[in-house]
Formats: structure tokens, C-alpha cells, sequence
């Protein structure tokens, strides 16, 4: 993978933790929103919906409406969502099997979906099944989800080890799908996606990130229009 | 990421969003009429059920035929044979069907599986109209019928399928053979409005369905850009057994509930 | 329609009528077998089932193990079978959509349909949905049964008004399915279509009738493959 | 007329019928070990539910393992990872996966769509078998693997859809464009065996879910030559109500009832 911020010096500010991605992710979701998080990160946006928003869960394995986990050792096994932990039964529920599950994904009926990543590309491609070294990985429902989500948001640290990019010019791991990636939010930056203009759009730093920090990390380049905020 | 995006969700932003969210989510209508009311003529409309009493979204008919749109495009099943043959129907009820539409003259096309009855003595609206010139019928095997109107709303394009292959209803249609036997490649359909039935829903709009109701209730809910559900009983969340929804409440657009004691069917 | 039996004499023994028509189809109908009836004669087998013999009747509008009807006034609309009329509620029946029960019966899984004819050809093609000179027609769900089904019996009388044949060389009404056609019960004879050998063997005729009868009034040729039988 | 005719049904002339008929129609198995007795080496074998303890087929896997047949192709979801990683199992308890045709060698293939956990730290069976090339690994996107299996049940040998496009799974597939967008080709995935869990079936066959334990079991009964399903409770026909039948008796051939109080989910 080429990448340029490889030889970079110290960060100039913290960058937000796991808890604080899954937070700003969470803003974007709007209320009554039919929606899917992917394991990880991503799953950590339920925890932090702004009030009043209200999203409908959608999980692979058969059901919709999913709140809050059952107390460790409560859970039922036949209530399970697709991370393999098991939610409580709440008013409003509803299962269904894999047929039904993935004619809601495939159809287009899921209105936003939150993945994690691996790399996106500029043009909003993304690789988050495998990494080539290991030679073999899990596609589960993301292609599905990639591909058909009405939108895509990756959650995701913004560098692996070293510094180095996963928001990139071209993926070079196998991809999940291509340019379906709407907005990314990471450890130090919200980055939208303008794929009718082919632009990637810096929209907010983390606090005591610049510009040129964020761009320094990212090999992909970025572009700015209107003002750039503060996550929060 | 799809192309098409609601406008809810891709329209607003985090401002908006606040002032959006002090209005709770309704999808409940007021009235059959009200639930039509946008209805535009020309526009192609599923029509939920088999044929027959049980599963139409009767008073969602009566209401689009009273709004009196004109150039729909009507996509059915069995469709207008109840009238002169009450099939489908309590022997002490008279029969509505989708003939309506034909004998209003607001539809100019029909696209089912089961569109005249055997006899002609009376002539049934569609056939009237079809004799006329006025309507164009489109005849597709009902099982072809229905896994385009599902395809459509399960994501698929395009499928093969065994049903049809030598008949006329092949004619002008791509073959191809999978492991020595030849079938049809047919296409998803998809519809502007489905008006539907169900038993119950709840505030959300999931669905409950009793009986053989279902038919191509749950499949056109699926298929059509805007989903209007006729109910029997609104519930709360939670009122309808999880094991038991039929259509999730993300294919529902509007509900609407029929009045207590309602002697239509 | 070419029909070498039109100038005939008077039938040599009285044909059998609707109800012995059924049942002598009934007696092909294999215990525990998943059937669906056409409308017509083919629904009337349900009445003549030998004894001992259960079948789990398949409607297409979504219903599996009904068996009689109610009684007139009592029936509900929501639980009907395909020819429009009320089934009563009994043990074991189950209700489904019209994607599940064209699933079932494209899927092949439909063990045996009796259904009626217009025409059926030596070959084993069926017309069933359209005289030609009506000029509209009704499909429903004949050509998913026909083409689909394990085996398919006609069930219908053996000529149209003035002798005319039904069972034909090639059919002149437009196609319901090819091929498709197992046998064909009719009011004057048991016809099996040996599809591999290019065969339409007599198997049985009505009390009274003799091969010659029946041949004279069916315009496809006929063979006889060991005994022939009396309906019964 | 379809050219597959079921032995029970063409091979059974009037005369033999009779004696036939003395015999009632029974589906249920004695044993988890004679419901799968016949299971020969080479077969192709789907198993339900998604991953985890629920809706998995556990008994009815433990009996072919120690049945001992090889070369087996198993078809899954989620295969192979609950062992090193608990995923969707109880704390208390020890998951039981399809790892376990890997680790005794008797798989030669997996289908699946999530064959691998996110650590390689142990190994799972699967990984381990692939590794060491006693395993072949076929990856298919989740959506595309249940709607395989579903086309093959409903007769359905082909169908095109967007997952997958542009990326490893489309190398040598049929592409197609329609309405602007591509598509890929993909085909009916049908086996030899299916081993499924419900939670109660009928005596004739018709079983019920419960909860998320649905996932691949109901599409796989409907898809493969021989459906065996575990249950945990049989009721006489009518002891399932008619509303909630997720799986027809037209696809069941075996029923084998768990042991009131198994610890095994």
C-alpha cells in the first residue's frame, strides 16, 4: 500500500476514542431510520443516539426492532441479533428468516447502514472483508449491505499502525463493494464522500486537529467546502 | 448506496432533523380518501389479495374510484370475475372486484392472471372494456406474476423460470437452458402505489395477516414506491405477536382503519 | 381443428358422467400425496378418494390441508380456496403467501395435479386457458401446475359437441404447457402419454366401449400396451 | 410434468398401493443416528439456522460425525467460529459448530459466507483444515448464498443481482445491465441432505420457529433432496396454529424429537 503518511511525527491532539467515533456517527442517524450496524465500532452507535431519535434495527439473522442486551448469562439463544449476542424481547419486534432478511438489504430497503473498514478508496470503494496476508475472510452480509444500503457510513479508526492511510486512492485489498461509501467518520475526521463530483469533502476535526493534519494521514486527497467544524 | 435516496432521510440536515423530531412518525390516515389523495392519473397501482372478498383493500378501491384519477394501470391477479360470477364472495353480499376500474373507465391497463371468467354471458367490466378497445390486458402466469412482484422488492432484476416456455406468453422472451431444460427470463415489476389488506397493524406499520388474506398482500407491500395498508385493528407495538408479522413496518407508508362493524368484507 | 371423428354414429354405450369421471381419476391419487385440483371435474375427485387414501390438498391463493367446504352461509372469506369457494378450518392446515405457494409448486413440489383440458396433443401438450375465438383468456395458475408438477392427469370428457376431439395431434388452441400431460381421464376412457417412447396407450375404456369406439373419437393414434381395462 | 418423479409416488402401482396404505405415512425417526444413517460419503449437506446455538441442528450435526462418512460438502452461514470465539452461545456452555467436520476430517468443502473469525489466535477448525489444504473454502456474500438456496427450492435456476459486483465473488460470473445498473448471475444451490432445528413440528411435517432460530433452516428445507429436521417437541396435526407454520409438510421427510431437558441449546 502506498502511503505517504508513513513518516509522520507525533499527533498533534488526541484523537477520540472508540466510544467517541460510534458518538459522532450516531448524529447522522435520523430518527425512524431503518438501520444496520456492522459489528465493532459501529455497533457502539446505539449507545449514543441523540434524544428523541428513535432508529428500527435491523440485524442479518432475522429481526427488526432490537433494543438493549439482555443481562449477561439471561440471554435467549433463539434471540439473537448477527453479532451473536443476545438483545431483549421488546414491544414492537419482529423476526423473520435469511430470505426475508436479505430481500429487506438487497431490495434497498435499509435507509443507512454503519460498517467498519479496512480501506476506502476516494470514489467511495470499500474493502473490509479480508486482509490479502491471511489469504482467507468473512464476507457475511456486508457486500450485501454495501451495495444496497440507501447509505453507507464507515466508522472506523483513521490510521492503522504506523500511521499508515486506510482512506486511500485506490483499494488494495479485495473489495466489499464499489463506490458505496457515503460519509466516513474516524478518529480524527468526518469525511464526506461527493461522488457526483468526485470529491472527497473534509466536513469536521477531531479538537486540535488541522486540515493538514487530517490530509497528512490520509493518502487520499481531500478537498474542503464551506466551513470545517469540530466533532463533537 | 443505491442511487435513490428518500428525501427524509438524505433532505435533512442535523437542524432540520431537530424540528423534524418533535413530529412523531404517523403513518396513520385519517380517512380512505385521504390516503389516496395523491394519487396522480396515470399511475400503476398493485391491488393487493387473491380475488375474491377475503384480503382486498376494498374501501382503499372504492376510494380511488371516487377520487377518479384516470389512465391507471392496474396490476392484480385473479381481477374482475367476482361481479358476474361472485367468486370469492359471500353468497349474500354483492361482489366488488376490480372491474370497477374498467366500468369507470379510469384504468387502461391490467396486467394479472386471471382476468375473464369462463362464461361471457354476462360480459365481465374487463372484458367489456377490452372488447372495446378501451383496456389493454396483460396475461401472466400467476406464479410468474407474483416472483416479479416479490423480485421487484427483493432486490432482483431478473430471473429464469420453467412456467411459460412454449406457450404464447414466451413470445419475445430471452430462453436459456440450465441443465438440460429451458426457461424464461422474466423481469421484476414494480408499481407507483400498492393498496393492500391486512387484519391488523400496529403504530409502526407491521403487518398481520389471517388466513389465506396473505395472497399478494405481502409481496406487493414490498414492491410498490408508496405501500397503503387497509386494516381491520391498529394496535400499539407489541400487539401483534413477533412470531406473527407478516409485512414489516419498514414497507408500510400509511395505514388506514375501516370502521367498526363495516358490512363489506 | 382437423377431427377425423366428426361424422360419427351414435356413442356405443352410455359415457360416464362428471362424478365417475372423478373418480375414476380419484383412484390415481396416491395417499399422502400433496395434490392440487383444477376447478371443474378435477375438483370433484375429492369426493371419490378410495378409502384409506389422504392427500394434502394445495389451493394457489395460499393454503395447505383444507378438505370440505363449509356449509353455505358459514363460509369465511378469509379462508378460501382457489376456485373461490370457503374450506373449513381443520387440524393441520397451513396458510401461506402467493410467493410460498408458487414456490411450492415451480419448485416441483406439488406431487400430482388434476386439471381439465381443451385440448391435449399425443405428445402430451396441454391447451387449457383460451378458446382461440374468444380471443382473451384466463392463466391463473394452470401453467406453473402444468409445467411443474411431478405428474399431471387431465380430467375432462373425452369430446366437445358434435364429436369433436379434444385429444388431438397437435393442439391448434394456444399452449398451457408442453409436454406435460400424464394421463387423461375422460368419460370413455384411461389414456396414459408414454412420453419416451412418443406413446398414447389405452389403458382402460368405459363399460361398453372398445378400442376401435374410442379411437374413432380421439384423433390422436392410440396403442395398447398389454390389457385393457374397464373403468370402474 | 417435471422429469424428477419421487420413487414413493411413480414406482407405486395400484395393487402395491394397497398394501402401502396399510402403513401410515411416518416421518419420525427413533434416533438422531438413524435419521442420518444413510447419509452416504461424497454428500453434499446443508445446515440450518445462521451461527450459534440457535436454530442450529447440533444433535442432528453430532450424529453425522459420528457417523463417520467423508469427503462431505457442508453448505452454512455463519460456519465454524462459535468454538474459538463463543459467538452466539451462552457463556456457561462450550460451543459445538460445523467446525467439527473439519476438525474430524470429514469435510472436504464448505460453502458458507463467514467461514472465519476476526483473530487467528487459536485457529479455528476451518481456517486450520484451509490452511493445511484439506479444506476447500467457498465464500459467498449472505445475501446471495440464502437466495441460492431459496431459488432452488422455488424452482428458480438462475437470478441476477447487484451484491458482489466489482469485487472477488464476480470473477467469471455473468454480468448484465438493467436499468443502468449491473448485475451478476447467479445460480440455484440445491443438496443432497438438509439438517435443519425447528422448535415443534406436526406429525405430519409442518414445523414452527421460534424467534431468530428461523435464518437459512426454512429456505434449506425447501432446497435439498432430503430435509431432516430436530425439534424439540411434536404436537399432532392442529397443535401448531395454522398462522404460524414456517415450514410446509410438503418439505419434511424425517423428524427426529430431542430428549426433554438436553443441556444443549
Amino acid at each position: 500500500m502506498s502511503n505517504s503518511a508513513n513518516s509522520l511525527g507525533n499527533d498533534p491532539a488526541p484523537r477520540l476514542d472508540r466510544a467517541a467515533i460510534a458518538k459522532r456517527a450516531a448524529r447522522d442517524l435520523i430518527d425512524g431510520s431503518t438501520v444496520n450496524l456492522g459489528i465493532g465500532i459501529p455497533a457502539l452507535c446505539a449507545d449514543f443516539l441523540p434524544d428523541g431519535v428513535e432508529l428500527l434495527y435491523h440485524a442479518e439473522n432475522g429481526i427488526l426492532g432490537f433494543k438493549e442486551l439482555s443481562a449477561p448469562g439471561e440471554g435467549d439463544p433463539n434471540l439473537m441479533d448477527a453479532g451473536g449476542k443476545f438483545p431483549k424481547l421488546v414491544p414492537g419486534m419482529a423476526f423473520f428468516d435469511s430470505v426475508e432478511s436479505f430481500a429487506l438489504i438487497r431490495g434497498g430497503h435499509i435507509d443507512v447502514t454503519v460498517l467498519g473498514a479496512l480501506q476506502v478508496s476516494r470514489n467511495g470503494d470499500l474493502s473490509n472483508w479480508m486482509i490479502p496476508k491471511r489469504g482467507i475472510g468473512s464476507i457475511g452480509g456486508a457486500m450485501d449491505l454495501a451495495a444496497n444500503a440507501k447509505k453507507v457510513i464507515i466508522a472506523m479508526e483513521h490510521n492503522v499502525k504506523g500511521n499508515l492511510a486506510k482512506i486511500v486512492n485506490e483499494c488494495t485489498f479485495p473489495l466489499t463493494a464499489r463506490t458505496c461509501v457515503n460519509e466516513i467518520i474516524t478518529d480524527i475526521a468526518a469525511i464526506e464522500i461527493d461522488q457526483e463530483n468526485d470529491r472527497m469533502i473534509l466536513r469536521e476535526t477531531a479538537p486540535g486537529w488541522s486540515f493538514d493534519d487530517v490530509q497528512a494521514r490520509t493518502e487520499a486527497r481531500l478537498t474542503i467546502d464551506g466551513d470545517v467544524g469540530q466533532m463533537a | 448506496m443505491r442511487t435513490k435516496i428518500q428525501q427524509s432521510v438524505s433532505d435533512t440536515n442535523v437542524k432540520d432533523r431537530t424540528i423534524w423530531l418533535a413530529v412523531p412518525i404517523n403513518k396513520i390516515s385519517n380517512s380512505f380518501a385521504q390516503a389516496v389523495a395523491d394519487i396522480p392519473s396515470g399511475a400503476s397501482i398493485m391491488i393487493g389479495g387473491f380475488g375474491g372478498a377475503g384480503g382486498q383493500p376494498t374501501r382503499l378501491m372504492l376510494a380511488l374510484r371516487d377520487l377518479g384519477v384516470g389512465d391507471l394501470t392496474i396490476i392484480g391477479n385473479v381481477a374482475g370475475i367476482s361481479k358476474t360470477t361472485g367468486y370469492g364472495w359471500p353468497d349474500h353480499l354483492d361482489p366488488i372486484d376490480q372491474g370497477m376500474f374498467f366500468e369507470s373507465g379510469q384504468a387502461t391497463k391490467i396486467t394479472c392472471s386471471f382476468p375473464v371468467p369462463g362464461t361471457t354471458n354476462p360480459l365481465s367490466d374487463i372484458e367489456k372494456a377490452w372488447r372495446e378497445g378501451k383496456a389493454e390486458v396483460d396475461i401472466v402466469p400467476q406464479g410468474t406474476l407474483i416472483e416479479r412482484i416479490r423480485a421487484a422488492g427483493a432486490g432482483i432484476p431478473a430471473f429464469y423460470t420453467p412456467t411459460g416456455v412454449g406457450t404464447p406468453v414466451a413470445e419475445g422472451k430471452e430462453h436459456r437452458d440450465f441443465d438440460g431444460r429451458t426457461f424464461l427470463l422474466e423481469e421484476a415489476l414494480t408499481a407507483d402505489f400498492a393498496l393492500i389488506r391486512a387484519q391488523k397493524a400496529d403504530t409502526r406499520g407491521n403487518l398481520q395477516y389471517i388466513g389465506t388474506s396473505r395472497a399478494f398482500n405481502p409481496a406487493m407491500a414490498t414492491a410498490a414506491a408508496i405501500t397503503i395498508v387497509e386494516v381491520d385493528e391498529i394496535v400499539e407495538p407489541g400487539g401483534i405477536d413477533p412470531e406473527r408479522i407478516g409485512t414489516l413496518s419498514t414497507y408500510v407508508d400509511r395505514i388506514v382503519l375501516r370502521e367498526t362493524g363495516d358490512p363489506l368484507p
